[in-house]
């Protein structure tokens, strides 16, 4: 009956029933979905868990690869990701963050020019990781010099997840109310305290989340990375030195090695587990940022 | 708080950056071997050159071997341009590639495989080209079952299709795929989770993996037996040669490693990958 | 430092630091563009844009170039993943908001987030082994544009998933309390409420989702087949334009390598439709 | 700048709706005879909307000058026009000028942030930052220049008492601002804009979202206030405008915009209003 509020034309009095059936379909949709979801995932989840945890101990790693790959560790790929990861966050963090903040806040300003940005970011956002590995390798490889190495690897995935970063830190900065940018302006505090001392730190949930979704692709990232950081598994002495990623160890340990699967699973276990310490840490930030007690700096 | 973070980060990478670029210049101590040798190509050779690398790395801890993978074209083209010292190709040169120089460290041998589901214990060599031709597409026309056939081949620009094609006298083309795989174990995978699929693998790898209980066969071709020790003796001639190749006559480092990569010391590395080590 | 420096040419600087790492931002598009189109150059002016379009077969290095197969399955299979993920991703971000208790809600999301970070590889390998043979019971080969779709469709699911949450949170919770006020049960809220107001963030999210589908080319390409063809079934195998320069890079060599980069600037400039259709649908994104 | 001030209600020339006033002849001593800020013909539009017509009002040093009226009058407006918060709106447009002690506001060359830090302004929900208590006063201090930290200490801690803060508060400084009850923040924003020394402070309905009490206390401060700053207060509630202003101006809606109906001593609008519309809104029986 109240339904026939909502929808005047569709609705009859007294024609509890067929709300009733499509409550109910709506319903079941919603429940079959959740589980059929959560069951693929779970299912999915199971087994690399199954074929993967064998594999993985201590020994796993802190030991560097043997036989391509089939035996030994992990170790230096562990440290050759993280490096690649800490040189694409340094670069598109601080790049990402300046364009959000000026999108977010100066947007009315800019007009075209901002709206421009705004769609190149778009299209970055859907350019293939694959073309990303084309241009990092011509670019940061060939062109600048660096060859197969951790740093060309990183720059490539900062391009790749700049996107990513400045659109959720835009859309965290427009989400911080407008009563502080006001009460800010009314005590003459010029725009750039504005953004650094409040509007940033407002937003740093947004900001940490933001730059998990960006680290998350980026750990997961094979075809930008063959191309660019290279297959070396050594252990990287340098982030000019070429190192393999691992992501692209799986990659290479299913499609190429033979027998390479169980350590492949082991990889891809690890790789996971690396994401969900990530993303807990990224909360733990996130929710410290919030109620954190700021000192006198 | 974000942002000491992120200047902390910044900086530290820096601090990286600086310090590895210190540490790059650094001179080169006595050892008998320093520097550092990048060897591009073949996705099926790389593995175990770069398991020859460390191997050599071991004994001379200044040396750092570089491998990178991709395919012969590119192993062939890095060395041209000078991007790579060391080229790695697994087939024989091209008659346009006359300028390179080839080093054989090892031999494969690709075989026809079938899932071990499939009856089919024999097929000529018309009876392939004629599955690969889509002539034949049936499992009963071969005295198998009453199933269609799933035919696996190659990308283009793999040498191994190359082998295969020349082998066969096939074009490209012509072929009437139903699966177009990339490396090696992508043709494995897709074999054996297919009861219908026929397939063209290395050989060592496809004995390794039918040893490990992976459900697919190797086919015998011209009535020889595809496996490791045919291809030894010659005996098996779908086979390739696994090549270094360099510009100029090799000296210095490269040679080293030319020289390691031909010597017994490597065999059981070679016999790892499942190669065929060389007499 | 910043004491010497009046608040106006501060926020002077500010702005110019921001234009200028904006500009970055927004002059790497056209860095990769121009560099797609330097690279692909050679094969286009002397083959022509035409035969890209016109040939029947790819085969570069007999010269046939027809890129329009690849094409088709790129958008066949992008569409299809779509059609299956975007009812279950709504379906899902309805049941974290209207249906699960708190706990229940959090592990929901938790697993989705989750299942947006499993590497393409993973999914990819997982769809070789288990989903291809599955589907090879059915019609051989297996490897098809239906197992595409369903490997894209898990990829993208969390990501049409967090974004219709995301606009669903933000449906306010006054329109929540006032429709509960009216006595609407909750499927009423949902679809005469909730879902109308969340619609444009929710294409959004999908056009988003289409674009990363496009885009993707790992898991496609252990999983779809790789033949060059129209597709004519969803078990037909097919090869998106993605898998194709995975497929061939490497292993490629002058015209070879230069057709590849056609394919890589047909696969750019179709997400930029893609993207220039969102804005004008214009919800708020959220990238996941 | 000829227009009289001296004496009683003359009518503006053109629309004969807008008024000058004299000065206070019997105001309390705090009140001094001198326009602090003076609005001439000011009239403000969002895009094609006009918000204000042709308002000229003189305001008065040392005074508390009540603005009232019913909602949607432009009232907000005007107060935001005074520290140029305006300039933050797009599409914002203010023709008229808008002189404090003599110089225009909007004349090339004004420091915006200069005038916003002589200008404080309270807003209606308390919005101290996501900082801290120190933190929030701190903040304007540096950002003016102030780097001394026992000054900026002490400044803190004068500031906090003024607005009687210092005993409640002083020993959890490091405290988040959000923890506190609304009318410890708008206390607090009120302190932050105190801190900066201003001398004119307006006040956009600082007590409207706070529980009686809370907004007694700062009914009570905003009173103490009088004689040492200047202040503007939008306020809804005429009791508490008749309680502490000493001018009152009333605006009304006329033709979509907001206009200037009466400006008087605030005694005098509430007992004899000239114009009926002021008569019927303070008597309740309208607005």
């Amino acid at each position: 009956m109240p339904d026939a509020v909502l929808y005047p034309g569709s609705a009859r009095a007294g024609s509890t029933p067929t709300f009733f059936w499509r409550n109910l379909a709506l319903q079941s949709f919603v429940w079959l979905a959740s589980l059929l979801i959560i069951g693929v995932f779970l299912w999915l989840l199971g087994d690399i868990l199954w074929r993967g945890a064998s594999r993985v101990d201590w020994e796993f790693l802190i030991s560097v690869p043997k036989s391509a790959g089939r035996s030994g560790g992990i170790a230096p790929i562990i440290v050759s990701t993280v490096l690649i990861l800490v040189v694409a966050i340094a670069v598109a963090f601080p790049l990402g963050l300046a364009t959000a903040a000026l999108l977010s806040e100066y947007a009315r300003q800019g007009g075209a020019k901002v709206r421009g940005v705004g769609l190149s970011l778009d299209v970055l956002a859907g350019v293939p990781s694959i073309v990303f590995g084309l241009f990092g390798n011509a670019f940061f490889c060939v062109w600048m010099g660096l060859g197969f190495s951790i740093l060309s690897g990183g720059l490539t995935l900062a391009c790749m997840i700049l996107p990513i970063v400045i659109r959720t830190a835009e859309s965290g900065l427009r989400m911080v109310p407008d009563e502080w940018r006001l009460g800010a302006a009314a005590l003459g505090v010029s725009r750039s305290t504005t953004i650094v001392r409040i509007l940033i730190p407002a937003a740093a949930p947004a900001l940490v989340a933001g730059l998990m979704l960006g680290i998350g692709r980026a750990m997961a990232e094979t075809a930008a990375l063959i191309f660019t950081s290279g297959y070396v598994d050594r252990m990287p002495r340098s982030v000019f030195d070429s190192g393999r990623a691992i992501s692209v160890h799986i990659y290479d340990l299913t499609m190429n090695v033979a027998g390479g699967d169980p350590n492949a699973y082991g990889s891809a276990l690890v790789l996971i587990a690396l994401l969900i310490v990530i993303n807990s840490a990224a909360l733990w930030l996130a929710n410290r940022a919030l109620d954190r007690k700021p000192s006198r700096s | 708080m974000i942002r000491e973070a992120a200047l902390g980060l910044s900086f530290a990478t820096l601090t990286l950056l600086a310090v590895t670029a210190f540490a790059a210049e650094e001179p080169s101590t006595a050892a008998p071997l320093s520097g550092q040798l990048t060897i591009t190509g073949a996705s099926t050779i790389a593995p175990l050159a770069s398991e020859i690398g460390k191997r050599l790395e071991e004994t001379n801890p200044d040396l750092r071997i570089d491998v990178q993978t991709g395919g012969s074209a590119r192993g062939v083209a890095d060395v041209r341009a000078g991007l790579a010292a060391i080229g790695l190709v697994s087939r024989n040169l091209k008659d346009d590639e006359t300028d390179l120089t080839a080093f054989t460290i090892a031999r494969d041998g690709v075989g026809i495989i079938l899932n071990t589901d499939n009856p089919v214990s024999v097929l000529t060599d018309e009876q392939i080209v004629d599955i690969y031709l889509g002539k034949i597409a049936n499992w009963k026309d071969v005295g198998g079952k009453d199933a269609p056939i799933t035919v696996v081949n190659k990308a283009e620009g793999r040498s191994t299709l190359d082998l295969f094609t020349n082998y066969f006298k096939l074009k490209n083309s012509d072929i009437k795929a139903s699966v177009v795989i990339g490396d090696n174990q992508q043709g494995i995978k897709t074999v054996a989770g297919n009861h219908n699929a026929i397939g063209y693998v290395s050989i060592g790898t496809a004995e390794f993996e039918s040893e490990q209980g992976t459900p697919i066969k190797l086919l015998p071709l011209k009535g020889v037996a595809a496996s490791v020790e045919n291809v030894r003796n010659g005996t098996f001639s779908l086979a390739r040669p696994l090549n270094l190749v360099v510009k100029a006559a090799p000296e210095g480092t490269v040679k080293s490693f030319i020289d390691f990569a031909q010597s017994k010391d490597v065999r059981d590395l070679v016999k790892e990958q499942f190669f065929v080590p060389l007499q | 430092m910043v004491k010497t420096l009046s608040p106006n040419v501060r926020d002077r600087r500010l702005l110019w630091t921001l234009s200028l790492s904006a500009a970055t931002a927004a002059g790497l598009l056209l860095l990769i563009l121009i560099f797609l189109a330097k690279e692909a150059w050679p094969v286009l002016s002397t083959v022509g844009v035409t035969s890209f379009v016109m040939d029947s077969s790819w085969h570069p290095l007999e010269g046939t170039f027809g890129l329009t197969p690849m094409l088709a399955a790129s958008v066949a299979m992008s569409a299809l993943a779509i059609l299956i993920a975007a009812p279950l991703g709504v379906a899902l971000a309805l049941f974290c908001r209207f249906y699960a208790m708190g706990p229940v809600a959090r592990l929901f999301r938790w697993a989705v987030v989750l299942l947006a970070g499993i590497p393409s590889v993973v999914l990819g390998l997982w769809g070789l082994t288990t989903l291809v043979p599955l589907i090879n019971d059915l019609r051989a080969p297996g490897t098809s544009l239906l197992a595409g779709s369903v490997v894209l469709a898990l990829m993208i699911l969390p990501t049409i998933a967090l974004t219709t949450e995301a606009a669903l949170t933000s449906v306010s919770q006054s329109y929540w309390t006032g429709a509960s006020a009216l006595g609407l049960s909750r499927e009423a809220i949902i679809l005469a409420v909730a879902l109308p107001t969340a619609r444009n963030s929710i294409a959004a999210g999908v056009l988003l989702a289409s674009a990363r589908a496009l885009g993707e080319t790992m898991a496609v390409l252990m999983v779809s087949g790789n033949v060059v063809q129209l597709p004519s079934s969803l078990f037909d195998p097919v090869r998106t334009l993605t898998a194709n320069i995975a497929l061939e890079m490497a292993y490629a060599t002058g015209t070879h390598r230069a057709s590849l980069f056609v394919s890589g600037l047909a696969l750019t400039l179709l997400v930029l439709a893609l993207a220039a259709a969102a804005r004008r649908s214009g919800g708020q994104v959220v990238h996941a | 700048m000829n227009t009289p001030f001296v004496g009683d209600l003359v009518p503006d020339s053109k629309t004969g709706e807008a008024f000058t006033l004299g000065p206070l002849v019997t105001g309390p001593p705090c009140c001094e005879p001198v326009p602090k800020i003076r609005v001439e013909s000011l009239s403000l539009s969002y895009g094609q909307n006009e918000v204000l017509r042709n308002i000229s009002l003189d305001i008065y040093g040392g005074c508390i000058t009540a603005l009232i009226g019913p909602s949607g009058c432009g009232k907000t407006s005007l107060l935001s026009s005074i520290n140029r918060l305006t300039d933050l709106v797009p599409g914002c447009q203010v023709q008229g000028r808008i002189l404090r002690e003599g110089g225009d506001i909007h004349a090339p060359g004004v420091d915006v942030h200069a005038l916003r830090r002589d200008v404080g302004m309270i807003f209606q929900r308390p919005n101290p930052f996501p900082l801290s208590i120190r933190r929030n006063l701190a903040l304007p201090l540096r950002e003016h220049g102030l780097r001394n930290a026992r000054e900026i200490d002490d400044r803190i801690e004068r500031s906090l008492k003024d607005v009687g803060l210092w005993d409640e508060i002083s020993d959890r400084l490091d405290a988040p601002a959000q923890a506190l009850s609304g009318g410890q923040q708008q206390r607090l924003c009120i302190a932050r804009a105190l801190v900066l020394e201003p001398s004119v402070l307006l006040m956009d309905e600082p007590c409207s979202a706070l529980d009686p009490i809370s907004s007694a206390v700062v009914e009570d401060l905003v009173e103490s206030l009088r004689g040492r700053y200047t202040v503007v207060i939008v306020t809804h509630n005429l009791a508490q405008a008749r309680r502490i202003a000493n001018y009152a101006a009333f605006f009304w809606v006329k033709d979509r915009a907001g206009t200037l109906v009466e400006f008087d001593h605030c005694k005098r609008l509430f007992e004899s209003p000239r114009d009926e519309r002021t008569a019927a809104y303070v008597s309740g029986a309208r607005g």
